[in-house]
């Protein structure tokens, strides 16, 4: 086990939570990476059975004949809730009662962990709390609803710009007064040790389906392996068991917003680039790549895929972009519209936005840079985005969208007058 | 505290139990906020924490976030954080209480060094870094050494006997006895974990001094007679700022009420302590 | 292959139509009961990469222990799509480019055939026109972004009061005039012959998936299979290789709405319980058992479920309900949203409003009716159904249902102040 | 035709082409609706299709449908339908179009022979069912022939020559040859398959009349010069009923505008056409 990636990682947290952190790092070793009392068992069980895994990995038609090479879909989008987040929750979840914890809770951005997690719980029976950002809850009102089905408490953070960032501080506030019997279920392979670690062996889970199915339909591997990168955990998952494989080229793919350029009067990025522009700092409890300005404040992020909307990234990614193991690449919001709609209308599959973002690189990416045979992670369904990608796509620039006007009072039935 | 002069800070406890109040620095304007940590002083305070305002402030409850944005909204940097304490006219050592990506990133080079430089220039005499553990925190304890900076650290009702050590054999100044789990945050309700950890810090050489939600100066004697070395006072504090801020009551005002309010703190303390000499 | 199940079946289209029944019916024999071309080969693998089959038989520990027996849920939630219908849409799909047709139509009620038949189009590359009852697009916007998103045009119907059953008749409409090119993807086990056997066949899986995956977990067989049924295809793919195991009962679970009685002069049956109380008529090709005043005249059905909101059944349940191989019963809204709220709570699946009647029905059915392992196949995921159940559970005595004043502006913070 | 006597509906072709116009009885209400129907009887009906509504008409175009909900609206059933047909006052055969369900569901027991008989009793002359191809027909074949009603069959341009024979071996009456793929409903073009139909018509006892989308005088002599030993006209007719319901017009002046249509369109049958037994 390792503390630190690099420069990258750490422990930067209230002493109040060092023992807990200790008492989860042990809990780690023993039940994650010994499989004490079976616990990877009844893990990759429930997986399968509550889950829905092992997904699928889909040859993709229409992409492979556009960009001239074989395009592989990993379709985490199938993962019970809609997305790869289960696979973390599930496994934090469980962890927890394990450790004997009696609550439950997360934070969320976008809402798919927080949905995830209160999933779990239900699944598991922990009582469970979503500190969730006001603005995120009233623009994700449907996850909202999700999460209150599944008997979990939503609480929103009134603080600041009232979004992933403010819930994640606001966990980790709710934490250092319960964190006796409360576990926290962190929604990415961010935050202070084990966690990165924690949430990429439970992510891991993605690549060891990929590397064997890809094997099993072509006896190879890939050449290259895409995956959108919000805190990093999809992207992590899906590199996880191709690092060590140098022929496979891997590519992580952040929300480049509406442009890489910083407003440091403001404290604004228009983008969530942080493994492309951000710098080394301390963010919720790692040292890790964040956007910051020059004082060290934390900036706010914008993208258009709210779950890519985090002025920070994992530990482990940072470090292996700088030792360049991974490409990071980022796509503007209008490059991401495109890809969700032609995903949509060309493959029949409607991505999450932040998968839109992995999908719309390919556009760019070259030929050598594709290789023979390309991976592309589907971390999550396009319904949450349903509102937003209307929204969006009326105020830019995306000729591939489809016209919505069927809620006009035309009638079909003037055809036959 | 590692066979090192006792300092400033430490120095303050010898008179009897320390009254030491928190507020944000530059909360709501750099201006006022002189005037309130000068009546704090006034009112008895033997050291002040000034917080320099960071934007992801993880271990403050909502009063304290709440007085961090509008510091922040007021302009506040590290930079001018320096020249506020230089602009200060009180004759109490100060510690700097900040998060550490602010320490970090302060200056050209990487590392805590040229933050530490800074602050020993402009007169402050020790750090706390909330998001700092022992274990993350040899950095910053050698450019504090260098420099002569007492670094607090935190002791939570949490913290194990085997991370008591270490963690007390880095600490200088005093110990930060965290009264409660939680997050800052004015509460009525006094923990009986702060005896316990009182009684754990028996015997080190370092003044204990028990924070986390004191608001009257009941609560401070009755913390001072279970044995600490001192109080530490934020919310109840900042919330009077926050007072005189909603209501737009005059800065004058505002530190009348805070000179005030420790004089009560400082009160409290005086009727159930004796000077710390004795009590070793 | 039958054209009629006992007395029911048939094929009651006009003359225009029948040519196409006789070369769908040929398409049927050749390309899915003789696997010509390979076509069942193609068919089960893209379900298996696009469609994300199989789907797991989750043990169900909270519901077996509240009812003393096995519960074992099939998971059709997991399905692309979140529902059972994609296994008959792309079924079709593949089928009418087998046959050279060049354009798809269906019809949707809920939206959830449609998105399927949407997808399914998208994913073969077929156009596809989607006929909806004005109603029921504008209460069911998502489904029609989904539609539009994968590239389908959705076309209002404004007859009548604007849901299914108009939405059928209009799409015949359209199959009468083009014929020649067009395929028309009925959306359950409804209509003439041969589409009750050919939607029958797509489903079928579903049921030859829990017989194998029961066997391997248990070793035997189910005693009790449930399934909710609206036109039926969930019901007849749940219980397809269960009808031959006599020791096997098979229940489908009619919406009861708000009460089994009819209100014969103004044409409306406040249910759609066409088992338990329709008669035997004619309905959208198909003689069965629909719900109809004296005369003749279709009334209008309701439920809560938009899906399970028709007033005509498939022929082969019509007679497999006659001959008693099937039991039908009903289970009112009241009963169906508890379940829509105890399946999310204890199990953290939400469910479809469709798939609640028959978790709701569990609390009404006898130790001898469950028997000790009880199949119940969840056809659906309820993301679709989320302001529906707001609303109604407002309106309804439902004490399972959680609070929703999450949006009021109390904030969480407060506790720590 | 399988050696019947000839019907009166096959009788009203004998004197040159037939001109065969539709309404739904009772649109809009059952009182305007009789006399409508008159009124064509008097510009030239031969033969008069009278339609009984139902909820689910799958065989209709949205003119015909609106006319459908405008009748059931007004309270049209199958007993008032009959009423209305012992209500009018014309002397040409008449038949009934309508669907299936309502011809099976009529009366106490179960099958099409109560409404056969209540139909033949009332007076109508033949019956088609839209949706009741030969396949199903058998019951409803054998009541109307025990009672003496003709039963029409449509011929689409679909039609194979496999299905031709059974359908006109099942027929009588006349064959109802529809025009163009689609549903009912008035269209500027005639399909060139109407020739075709036609021609595959040739040497078949019954008369054949064309339907689907005819609308005016001219496209009637077309279609008769083409062959077609009548035609049949609805949606043209429903929309003039549906204008002077939008429009608030009185019965008699609808009426009117009706019986000026009905001579147009025998007038453009009349200049084409040669009585059928002199084109046989
Ligand atoms: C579908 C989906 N993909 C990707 C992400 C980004 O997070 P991460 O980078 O941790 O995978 C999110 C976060 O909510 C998500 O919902
Ligand atoms: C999830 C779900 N279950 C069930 C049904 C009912 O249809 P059927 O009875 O054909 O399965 C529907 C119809 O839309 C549905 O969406």
């Amino acid at each position: 086990m390792n503390e630190t990636f690099g420069r990258y990682g750490g422990q930067y947290v209230p002493e109040a939570l060092m023992p807990a952190l200790e008492e989860l790092t042990d809990a780690y070793q023993r039940y994650v990476l010994d499989n004490e009392d079976g616990f990877m068992d009844e893990f990759r069980e429930r997986l399968r059975a509550f889950g829905g895994r092992p997904t699928p990995l889909q040859h993709a038609e229409k992409l492979s004949e556009r960009y001239g090479t074989s395009v592989y879909l990993k379709r985490e989008d199938l993962v019970h809730g809609g997305a790869h987040k289960l696979n973390n929750a599930l496994g934090q979840v469980l962890l927890a009662k394990y450790m004997g914890k009696e609550r439950i809770i997360a934070e969320t951005g976008a809402g798919q962990h927080g949905t995830a997690t209160a999933m779990a719980a239900a699944h598991l029976d922990m009582p469970c709390e979503i500190y969730m950002g006001r603005t995120d809850t009233n623009r994700q009102r449907p996850n909202v609803f999700r999460m209150r089905l599944n008997d979990a408490e939503v609480t929103p953070v009134d603080v600041g710009r009232g979004t992933l960032k403010e819930a994640i501080s606001q966990a980790l506030r709710d934490w250092a007064q319960s964190v006796e019997t409360t576990h926290y279920v962190i929604g990415s392979v961010v935050g202070p040790h084990p966690f990165p670690q924690l949430v990429d062996d439970f992510q891991a889970v993605i690549s060891e389906e990929i590397r064997d199915q890809l094997h099993e339909q072509t006896g190879g591997l890939p050449d290259s392996v895409v995956a959108c990168a919000g805190g990093g955990s999809n992207a992590m998952g899906t590199f996880h068991h191709f690092l060590d494989e140098e022929s496979v080229d891997l590519y992580a793919i952040e929300a480049g917003g509406s442009s890489l350029a910083v407003d440091e009067e403001r404290g604004v990025a228009p983008n969530s680039a942080s493994l492309t522009t951000g710098t080394e700092g301390v963010l919720h409890g790692a040292r890790t790549r964040v956007l910051q300005d020059s004082d060290g404040q934390i900036m706010e992020s914008h993208s258009v895929s709210a779950g890519l909307d985090y002025a920070g990234v994992g530990p482990e990614l940072s470090h292996l972009v700088e030792t360049e193991r991974v490409t990071p690449e980022s796509v503007d919001d209008e490059t991401a519209l495109a890809g969700f709609h032609r995903l949509s209308q060309t493959e029949g599959i409607i991505p999450a936005l932040e998968t839109a973002h992995a999908v719309g690189w390919l556009e760019t990416a070259t030929p050598e840079q594709l290789g023979e045979r390309v991976v592309l992670t589907v971390s999550g369904r396009g319904d949450k985005d349903l509102e937003t990608v209307l929204e969006e796509t009326a105020t830019h620039d995306v000729p591939e969208a489809p016209e919505m006007d069927v809620f006009s009072t035309t009638t079909g039935d003037d055809r036959n007058a | 505290m590692i066979g090192m002069r006792e300092s400033d800070i430490t120095a303050a406890f010898e008179d009897g139990p320390a009254f030491i109040p928190y507020l944000t620095a530059g909360d709501p304007t750099f201006e006022s906020s002189i005037e309130y940590v000068e009546a704090l002083a006034r009112g008895g305070a033997d050291v002040i924490e000034l917080g320099l305002p960071f934007s992801e402030p993880i271990a403050e409850g909502p009063t304290i976030q709440q007085a961090i944005v509008r510091s922040l909204e007021g302009g506040m940097t590290p930079e001018r954080f320096f020249e506020f304490v230089e602009a200060l006219d009180v004759d109490v050592p100060l510690v700097c209480m900040t998060y550490y990506n602010l320490i970090y990133q302060y200056g050209d080079e990487d590392g805590p060094r040229p933050f530490v430089e800074r602050a020993a220039a402009a007169g402050i005499d020790g750090l706390i870094a909330p998001d700092l553990p022992v274990e993350e925190a040899t950095p910053l304890r050698t450019a504090c050494d260098a420099l002569g900076l007492d670094l607090i650290f935190i002791v939570a009702p949490t913290t194990t006997d085997e991370r008591l050590t270490p963690l007390l054999e880095h600490s200088s100044g005093y110990v930060y006895v965290q009264a409660r789990l939680g997050v800052t945050g004015a509460r009525s309700d006094v923990s009986d974990r702060t005896s316990h950890s009182l009684d754990r810090l028996d015997g080190d050489d370092l003044p204990a001094a028990v924070g986390f939600g004191i608001s009257t100066g009941e609560q401070a004697g009755e913390i001072v007679a279970a044995g600490a070395d001192g109080i530490i006072v934020g919310s109840a504090l900042v919330d009077i700022v926050a007072e005189g801020y909603e209501n737009d009551l005059a800065t004058e005002e505002t530190a009348e009420r805070l000179e005030a309010k420790a004089r009560e703190l400082t009160a409290g303390i005086i009727e159930q302590g004796q000077p710390r000499s004795e009590r070793l």
